[in-house]
């Protein structure tokens, strides 16, 4: 039902949305516009343009295994914490049990660790045990970071889940398994997803962990926190928009092709 | 009633006599003192019960007085917090709803809202890996059964009307095909002609498969016409089992009777010759009743049994009053009739409706064999 | 035996009021089993550098041996009334609060208008949200530096277009906080969202029908039942922030000096981890001492009605 | 089993791909090589087990001699073999040179190469080279400037700073006034700086104009500003100041083998590599940052310079700054001073 | 029946004659053509009917018809794909729901999970930003009304009953008090006393305050004892509206007649002589209808007005067949005859029931003033 107010607010809604869009691509572009002048540092209006920076980034056999380093931890990170805090999400929102008031608060702390301590002291503990700092150390020490704040964010759906729904399924003898997958996943899906987004990023641009407990495997915000630091060059902007750019390209085409095909499985 | 007859009553809260004879089948559902609590109230209070094989009982009872919760309990979806369940003999309190051969259509129907109307009916076919297509031919079969149209095969089931939805959730659990079925208010939705057309197909179904059903309703004419027996809770009890003949000719209690449609009742007091006489006053005629009866109990006479005396007719019991309204109830006429301090409810057939108008002076009667003692 | 999968499946349909009381097969409560995962990770992964950084916090300032020593020196420091070190926590907390609260001001209009309002435009508003974030933060936020800067794309550009330049914001404390609601807004944002996605259209519609204005179903409805989302997002932003640091150097100059600084300077500098993780863990239990407060107050069961 | 695999921990320059990858070509072994952007997260490194893990590490000078061989984070090179290096250095660096060798003098503690001045940077444009120099630490004392200025976050060295522009030298023990004073001019110095940031910050905000000098700086962070054409930008090294009449600090690195139990072969085969003049001149001009090497000594290395790259790292005036500074030490109250300008930024919100 | 003559049909679709002398009243709520698609297909189909100021209107027509979205678009829940409506002669099609002075009572109840029993009633009445204390009073004289227990106040509304929960959504409708009440099948999950009940406390409500009621049932009891006029609805059109004895007596069509219950309809043709035949063979008598007719139509005959004719008694029209089934209904028999191909219902009081069982023969009988033509 359309009042005039409610058109209002629409549009100021819209408006408000384009504004904080547009200010979200503005360091952005920004960055790409560094990125593509010649100088190493900036000015406005940019006085001459090279793409120099972008060929050597791509022509960098260190980036690409910053690129492959990084995404693999990312993708590990974000199938072993989806898991985890899928299950976390359910002790946490859905189950009563003893334990659970605990459990919720306890399951806060990591969060609240500043991460560079954490990091440092997990690189502690590895080494205490033996084990020697590698990436998958590193996808450790991000998974204990950030399986807390993914199940967080999937117990949000939790909470309005309906239990009844899995009743019925069992009801009319499904396994554990076959509910799982064809009614609590599907369900559940917008805050896996979710889930699964946070986990991604969080581990993919996170510094602070990776700093101590990946060893002598880099990634790529160490490398861009340590050319940032000393040793900046327009590489790093131009690092950052193709990363955005990939990541539009992905998450775009990915989209496109599950639309496509649901579209293709459903009409109604 | 010819179905009434094949499965006898067993339990305790039975009225019916004879019971021993049948008792040998062994029930496939046994209730012994079931109760459940929810804080410290009990939503079931303590159910013994005997459901036997291929029997069809519905529960009725007062909105909140247990009859979902009980049926949960069966399921499998909620543990008793006391007492015990048994499936074939075996004792099942805890054994989860996907380990018993039951299925349960909720009262609030748990349709899985991201899937379409043929993918819920598919589940349970799903679920034993049937092939696709052979699972769509039956989804199909199980839709027409429940009367919805081809093309809602592949309708999101949250587009659905209430009656389309609850339609939805009886085919699924048809299509899961297990011995024992639980129906929670499975027709409430529908429309007259449809939950004629859906009891017959219950009904069918029932008769030809050999299944348990078990069932909740509202409807006194669904419980009459399609239960072997009908079990009446009130407040977390079953205060009677029995044939639905049972239930309404000899209730128990005035809580019993009076729950299976508006009648009129009178309070009565004993007289010292074993007679009865109106609490408010004077004589009453009652046919004598087995039962041991208090020194006060009710008189239960149903409006349809109540009829106008005029002329020659006569009756056992006959009070005067005036016309104070009339209603159609559709094939038939209810007339409230103020005497005393009372109104009384007389019911006719539309075509028995004698022209009365409110206001009319009228002489209602019934007879002794029509009016049933009951105790409070 | 049953295997740990399948103890972990079952977890699935038992029933969320299983009862204590009976003898169950398997004696563990669905919720734990749930847990299980996540506790096993964290004993593992999390309780060890616990103990250890709670060891250094213990141990004589600027050495090396903890376990071998105990002393409270390092909180003895912390709270010297000489020692400034407060103002950071303070500093810290207030970004942290103020960004929770304008993130939240900043993104409910978003986060409605993706369920609400933008149809099937959502699904392509709420990606644009998401690409930047492929981006490391300290990236992003020297984007912001490159904008701003004298001679940036702001500046320069206004002087290209012959106008005066731009206003001087770069530096200041106030970048700052423009910096946290920059980074942490997917924080706020997406939570929200998924929070905003689990108001059944259905009450709304009863609410309104109930003659409930749209500031009355917001407070009565809307609030409370996207509440646990909204909630997760505070307190993930809050968090955050608390222990922000970037912002302060790429964008604020250093113009305000954040607790995480102070912890960063301890451990690098001073080489003085003991006093480090001191600040550290005097951090976590400030900051979870305020949300489990706040939490405790808000408690999401009781207002969704699941107690 | 890790003859084919050699792992650096340094600042950046070691982990450009123009110094490893014909390492990594020639031994055919996988190089790691992880940058860092202060000594002492890298020594936290080590302190934190990964001894284990890395085979050499490229720090400042004192951390060698003063913190990591006393804590037994690095171990000796064979000083026969490694010595005679140091001979085809730049004269400073003859043998036995001191911060390459342990406080006793007996052991060799690694390897030296770049080094430079590092005081301040300006704009010659804003304030003359000549008025720099000649005014030296108290440009910062001028409540003129206040707002003109950045300062790097370089805490040890902005330690020397603060000291320096007191008057006072840090590296000999302080009185109560001494750190009073310290204090006081901390405070005033931070509350007057326009922004505390990284080098590359810096840079930027000088050649935007934001700032017309920052203090820390010196060839090392401003030649890559020099060499994409901003000559304007200087590293300025104070004519005196009151270290024994110096008034500026540099600082040399020092590369060490990493006390690892299973050292890398290729560790002590890498120190040999990047002594030779190409190497050498590369690591000089590895991406980044630009510095002068000590193998500049050798003429064969020197003559790979270009006139543009000379002027990046001003080699003009190098010998000079470098005879004007001091080299990075340690601080005897450091851990004092450092609280008292922690104490003092925090003044600055 | 006292109050249907109250309010006279106005729409076109009205079969009831005498309608223009009252239409000078203005009507509360005026559709015309109004139409709402999902897709390409019309959930409603384009739908024109007037209601008056304090008329009380049941809508009924089988599962899918069309009444819910019906009901939403008049609570400003849904905008019409076309048509208009209005509400005191001003158009409302854009108007929302919170600016109508209208309330639904929801099929799918939209309770407030996260409230309490009592805070769910209270809600309009805190709209209203009425004060705590009277709210309560309130709240619970509601509660009351709907006969929820006091002690159901505090009580998480997720944890009531079917029946409990949509008492509350209907005390929930009382206290916002509007002028106009949209109740979707609000009784359905009650058990007959309490639905008699609260029947009785909504036709007392609607009478005592004058409000517009427009109510779905599915329950022809319901439609028949509470409205002014029934409409039925049939895929997405209103096929007939106008007072329950019209809709009863004179059905439009035979899906009205089929509808309000089981009926034995047989097809007839015209005869040369302007009279009817079976369509199987055989006269038929049947009182003559002034509305225009086809070839061919539709003879209704419903079970209550079937009797079986034994000795001196006569009947219009005869068969004879053999009881092939006798159910009970509560206080009627109902029984199945087969004659020919066919099955025929007849239905009689319990009292009047004659022993009959399966397998007698019988003669079944009716009269040309209870057989209905319908149009096909
Ligand atoms: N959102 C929707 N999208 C598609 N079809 C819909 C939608 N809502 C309702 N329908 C369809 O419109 C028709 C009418 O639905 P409606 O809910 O009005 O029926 P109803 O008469 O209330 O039925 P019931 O008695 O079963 O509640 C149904 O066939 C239903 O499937
Ligand atoms: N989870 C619960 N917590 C507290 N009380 C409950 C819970 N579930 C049910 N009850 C209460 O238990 C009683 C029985 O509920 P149940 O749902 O079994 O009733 P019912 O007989 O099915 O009623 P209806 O006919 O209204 O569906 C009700 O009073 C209800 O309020
Ligand atoms: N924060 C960095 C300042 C330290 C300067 N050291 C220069 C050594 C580079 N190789
Ligand atoms: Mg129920
Ligand atoms: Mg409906």
């Amino acid at each position: 039902m359309e009042t005039r107010s409610h058109i209002q607010l629409r549009a100021l809604v819209k408006v408000w949305t384009a504004f904080v869009v547009f200010a979200l691509y503005l360091p952005v572009v920004c960055g790409a516009l560094a990125g593509l002048s010649k100088g190493r540092y900036f000015g406005f209006p940019i006085r001459i343009f090279s793409t120099e920076w972008w060929e050597k980034t791509v022509a960098s056999l260190e980036i690409q295994t910053l690129v492959q380093n990084s995404l693999l931890i990312a993708l590990i990170v974000t199938l072993v914490s989806v898991f985890f805090a899928f299950f976390g999400a359910l002790a946490f929102a859905r189950y009563d049990w003893k334990g659970r008031r605990l459990f919720q608060k306890a399951i806060l702390l990591p969060i609240f660790f500043p991460q560079p301590v954490l990091g440092l002291a997990l690189l502690l503990w590895f080494n205490a045990l033996g084990i020697n700092p590698s990436w998958q150390t590193a996808v450790i020490a991000h998974l204990v970071w950030i399986v807390p704040v993914v199940t967080l964010v999937i117990a949000i759906q939790v909470y309005s889940f309906d239990p009844t729904l899995e009743e019925a399924a069992r009801d009319l003898g499904a396994s554990r398994w076959f509910i799982l997958k064809e009614i609590t996943l599907p369900i559940l899906w917008p805050g896996i997803w979710s889930g699964a987004l946070f986990a991604f990023l969080l581990s993919w641009g996170n510094f602070p962990l990776s700093l101590y407990t990946a060893g002598v495997d880099s990634t790529i915000p160490k490398w861009l926190y340590s050319k940032m630091v000393a040793g900046y060059s327009p590489m790093v902007p131009a690092l950052g928009t193709m990363s955005t750019l990939s990541a539009a390209t992905l998450l775009l085409a990915g989209g496109l092709v599950i639309t496509l095909l649901r579209r293709r499985r459903r009409d109604v | 009633m010819s179905v009434a007859m094949i499965s006898p009553p067993l339990s305790e809260a039975e009225t019916d006599a004879g019971a021993a004879t049948l008792a040998k089948a062994v029930p496939v559902l046994q209730l012994v003192d079931v109760r459940k609590t929810f804080g410290d109230f009990a939503a079931v209070d303590g159910i013994d019960v005997d459901i036997r094989e291929g029997e069809f009982v519905t529960i009725v009872g007062p909105s909140g007085s247990g009859k979902t919760t009980l049926l949960r309990m069966l399921a499998g979806m909620e543990a008793p917090s006391s007492g015990y369940i048994t499936l074939r003999g075996e004792l099942i309190n805890d054994v989860p709803a996907d380990k018993r051969p039951t299925c349960l259509v909720f009262q609030s129907l748990a349709l899985f809202p991201h899937k379409t109307v043929g993918e819920n009916i598919e589940f349970p076919l799903k679920v034993r890996k049937m092939p696709a297509a052979e699972r769509k031919r039956r989804a199909l079969d199980f839709m027409r059964m429940v009367r919805l149209p081809e093309h809602y095969y592949a309708k999101n089931v949250m587009r659905c009307s209430g009656g389309e939805k609850q339609r939805v959730a009886l085919a699924r659990a048809f299509a899961y095909d297990p011995d024992v079925l639980f129906f929670d208010e499975p027709l409430s939705a529908l429309d007259y002609k449809l939950k004629k057309v859906l009891e017959k197909e219950l009904k069918d179904l029932h008769r030809e498969s050999g299944k348990t059903f078990v069932y909740i309703t509202h409807s006194l004419e669904e419980a009459m016409v399609m239960s072997d027996r009908v079990g009446v809770m009130s407040r977390g009890r079953l205060v009677q089992i029995g044939t639905p003949e049972d239930i309404y000719t000899r209730p128990a209690t005035r809580f019993v009777a009076e729950f299976f449609g508006e009648v009129n009742s009178f309070p009565v007091k004993r007289m010292p010759d074993g007679g009865w006489t109106l609490a408010e006053g004077g004589p009453i005629i009652v046919a004598p009743v087995d039962t041991a009866m208090g020194d006060t109990a009710t008189v239960i006479v149903r409006p349809e049994t109540m009829r106008f005396v005029t002329g020659p007719s006569r009756a056992d019991n006959l009070i005067s009053g005036k016309i104070y309204n009339e209603y159609s109830l559709g094939s038939r006429m209810q007339y409230q009739v103020h005497a005393g301090e009372r109104i009384y409810l007389v019911e006719v057939a539309r075509a028995a409706a004698s022209g009365l108008v409110a206001g009319d002076a009228v002489t209602i009667g019934w007879d002794a064999r029509d009016a049933i003692l009951v105790g409070d | 035996m049953r295997s740990w999968w399948e103890t972990e499946m079952s977890v699935l349909t038992a029933s969320h009021e299983e009862a204590a009381a009976k003898p169950s097969h398997l004696a563990i409560p669905a919720g734990l089993r749930a847990a299980a995962p996540v506790i096993l990770l964290l004993v593992l992964g999390f309780l060890a550098p616990l103990v250890t950084v709670a060891a250094y916090a213990f141990a004589t300032p600027k050495s090396f041996d903890v376990f071998r020593s105990f002393t409270l020196a390092n909180f003895a420091a912390i709270v010297e009334p000489s020692n400034t070190v407060w103002t950071s926590f303070v500093w810290s907390l207030s970004y942290a609060l103020a960004t929770t609260i304008l993130l939240a001001i900043i993104a409910y209009p978003i986060a409605y208008g993706l369920n609400r309002m933008f149809g099937k435009w959502a699904g392509l508003v709420s990606v644009l949200f998401v690409f930047p974030l492929f981006v490391s933060e300290n990236v992003r936020l020297y984007g912001w530096v490159l904008f701003f800067i004298k001679n940036g794309v702001l500046d320069g550009g206004l002087k290209w277009l012959g106008l005066a330049g731009g206003p001087e914001v770069l530096y200041t404390p106030g970048a700052i906080l423009f910096g946290m609601l920059y980074v942490y807004l997917p924080f706020m944002l997406f939570p929200m969202t998924l929070g905003l996605a689990m108001i059944p259209k259905d009450l709304v519609d009863a609410a309104r029908d109930l003659g409930a204005g749209r500031l009355m179903i917001w407070r009565e409805i809307e609030l409370p039942l996207a509440m646990p989302g909204i909630l997760i997002g505070m307190l993930l932003t809050f968090v955050l922030g608390a222990g922000a640091i970037a912002e302060s150097k790429i964008l604020g100059g250093q113009s305000v000096i954040t607790i995480a600084q102070d912890i960063e300077i301890a451990f690098t500098y001073a080489q003085n981890w003991p006093l480090g993780s001191a600040l550290a863990l005097l951090l976590v239990v400030i900051v979870s001492g305020l949300a489990l407060f706040i939490l405790s107050r808000l408690d999401l069961d009781r207002i969704l009605g699941r107690r | 089993a890790r003859d084919k695999e050699l792992n650096i921990l340094c600042w950046e320059g070691y982990n450009s791909a123009q110094v490893l990858d014909p390492f990594r070509s020639s031994h055919a072994a996988t190089v790691k090589a992880e940058s860092l952007t202060n000594d002492p997260t890298m020594i936290n490194r080590l302190r934190a087990g990964e001894t284990k893990l890395w085979d050499l590490i490229n720090v400042n000078n004192p951390w060698a001699r003063k913190v990591m061989a006393p804590a037994g984070l690095i171990k000796p090179l064979p000083r026969a073999e490694f010595e005679p290096y140091f001979d085809a250095m730049l004269p400073n660096f003859k043998a036995p040179y001191r911060w390459a060798m342990s406080d006793d003098g007996k052991d060799l503690l690694g390897m030296a190469q770049r080094f430079g001045p590092y005081s301040f940077v300006v704009n010659t444009d804003k304030i003359s080279k000549s008025t720099a120099e000649e005014q030296g630490w108290d440009l910062f004392n001028d409540p003129s400037i206040a707002g003109k200025y950045g300062i790097q976050e370089s805490e040890d060295w902005n330690v020397f700073n603060i000291f320096l522009i007191a008057g006072i030298n840090p590296f000999k023990p302080h009185g109560e006034d001494d750190m009073k004073a310290f204090s006081a001019t901390a405070e005033k110095v931070f509350k007057g700086a326009k922004m505390v940031g990284d080098m590359a910050s810096l840079n930027q905000a000088l050649v935007s104009g934001e700032i017309d000098l920052y203090m820390t700086g010196g060839t090392y962070s401003v030649s890559p500003a020099r060499a994409d054409g901003y000559p304007n930008l200087r590293a300025v090294t104070p004519l005196k100041g009151p270290i024994d009449g110096k008034g500026g600090i540099s600082w040399i690195e020092i590369t060490s083998t990493v006390n690892n139990p299973d050292l890398s072969p290729l560790a002590t085969e890498f120190l040999k590599y990047v002594q030779a003049p190409e190497v050498a001149h590369t690591v000089a001009f590895a991406e980044g940052t630009f510095n002068p090497v000590s193998q500049m000594g050798n003429p064969k290395c020197f003559e790979l310079f270009t006139k543009d790259e000379l002027e990046a790292i001003q080699w003009d005036t190098l010998e000079e700054d470098m005879a004007r500074s001091a080299e990075y030490d340690i601080v005897p109250d450091y851990d004092k001073a450092l609280e008292l300008l922690t104490a003092a930024k925090r003044l600055r919100g």
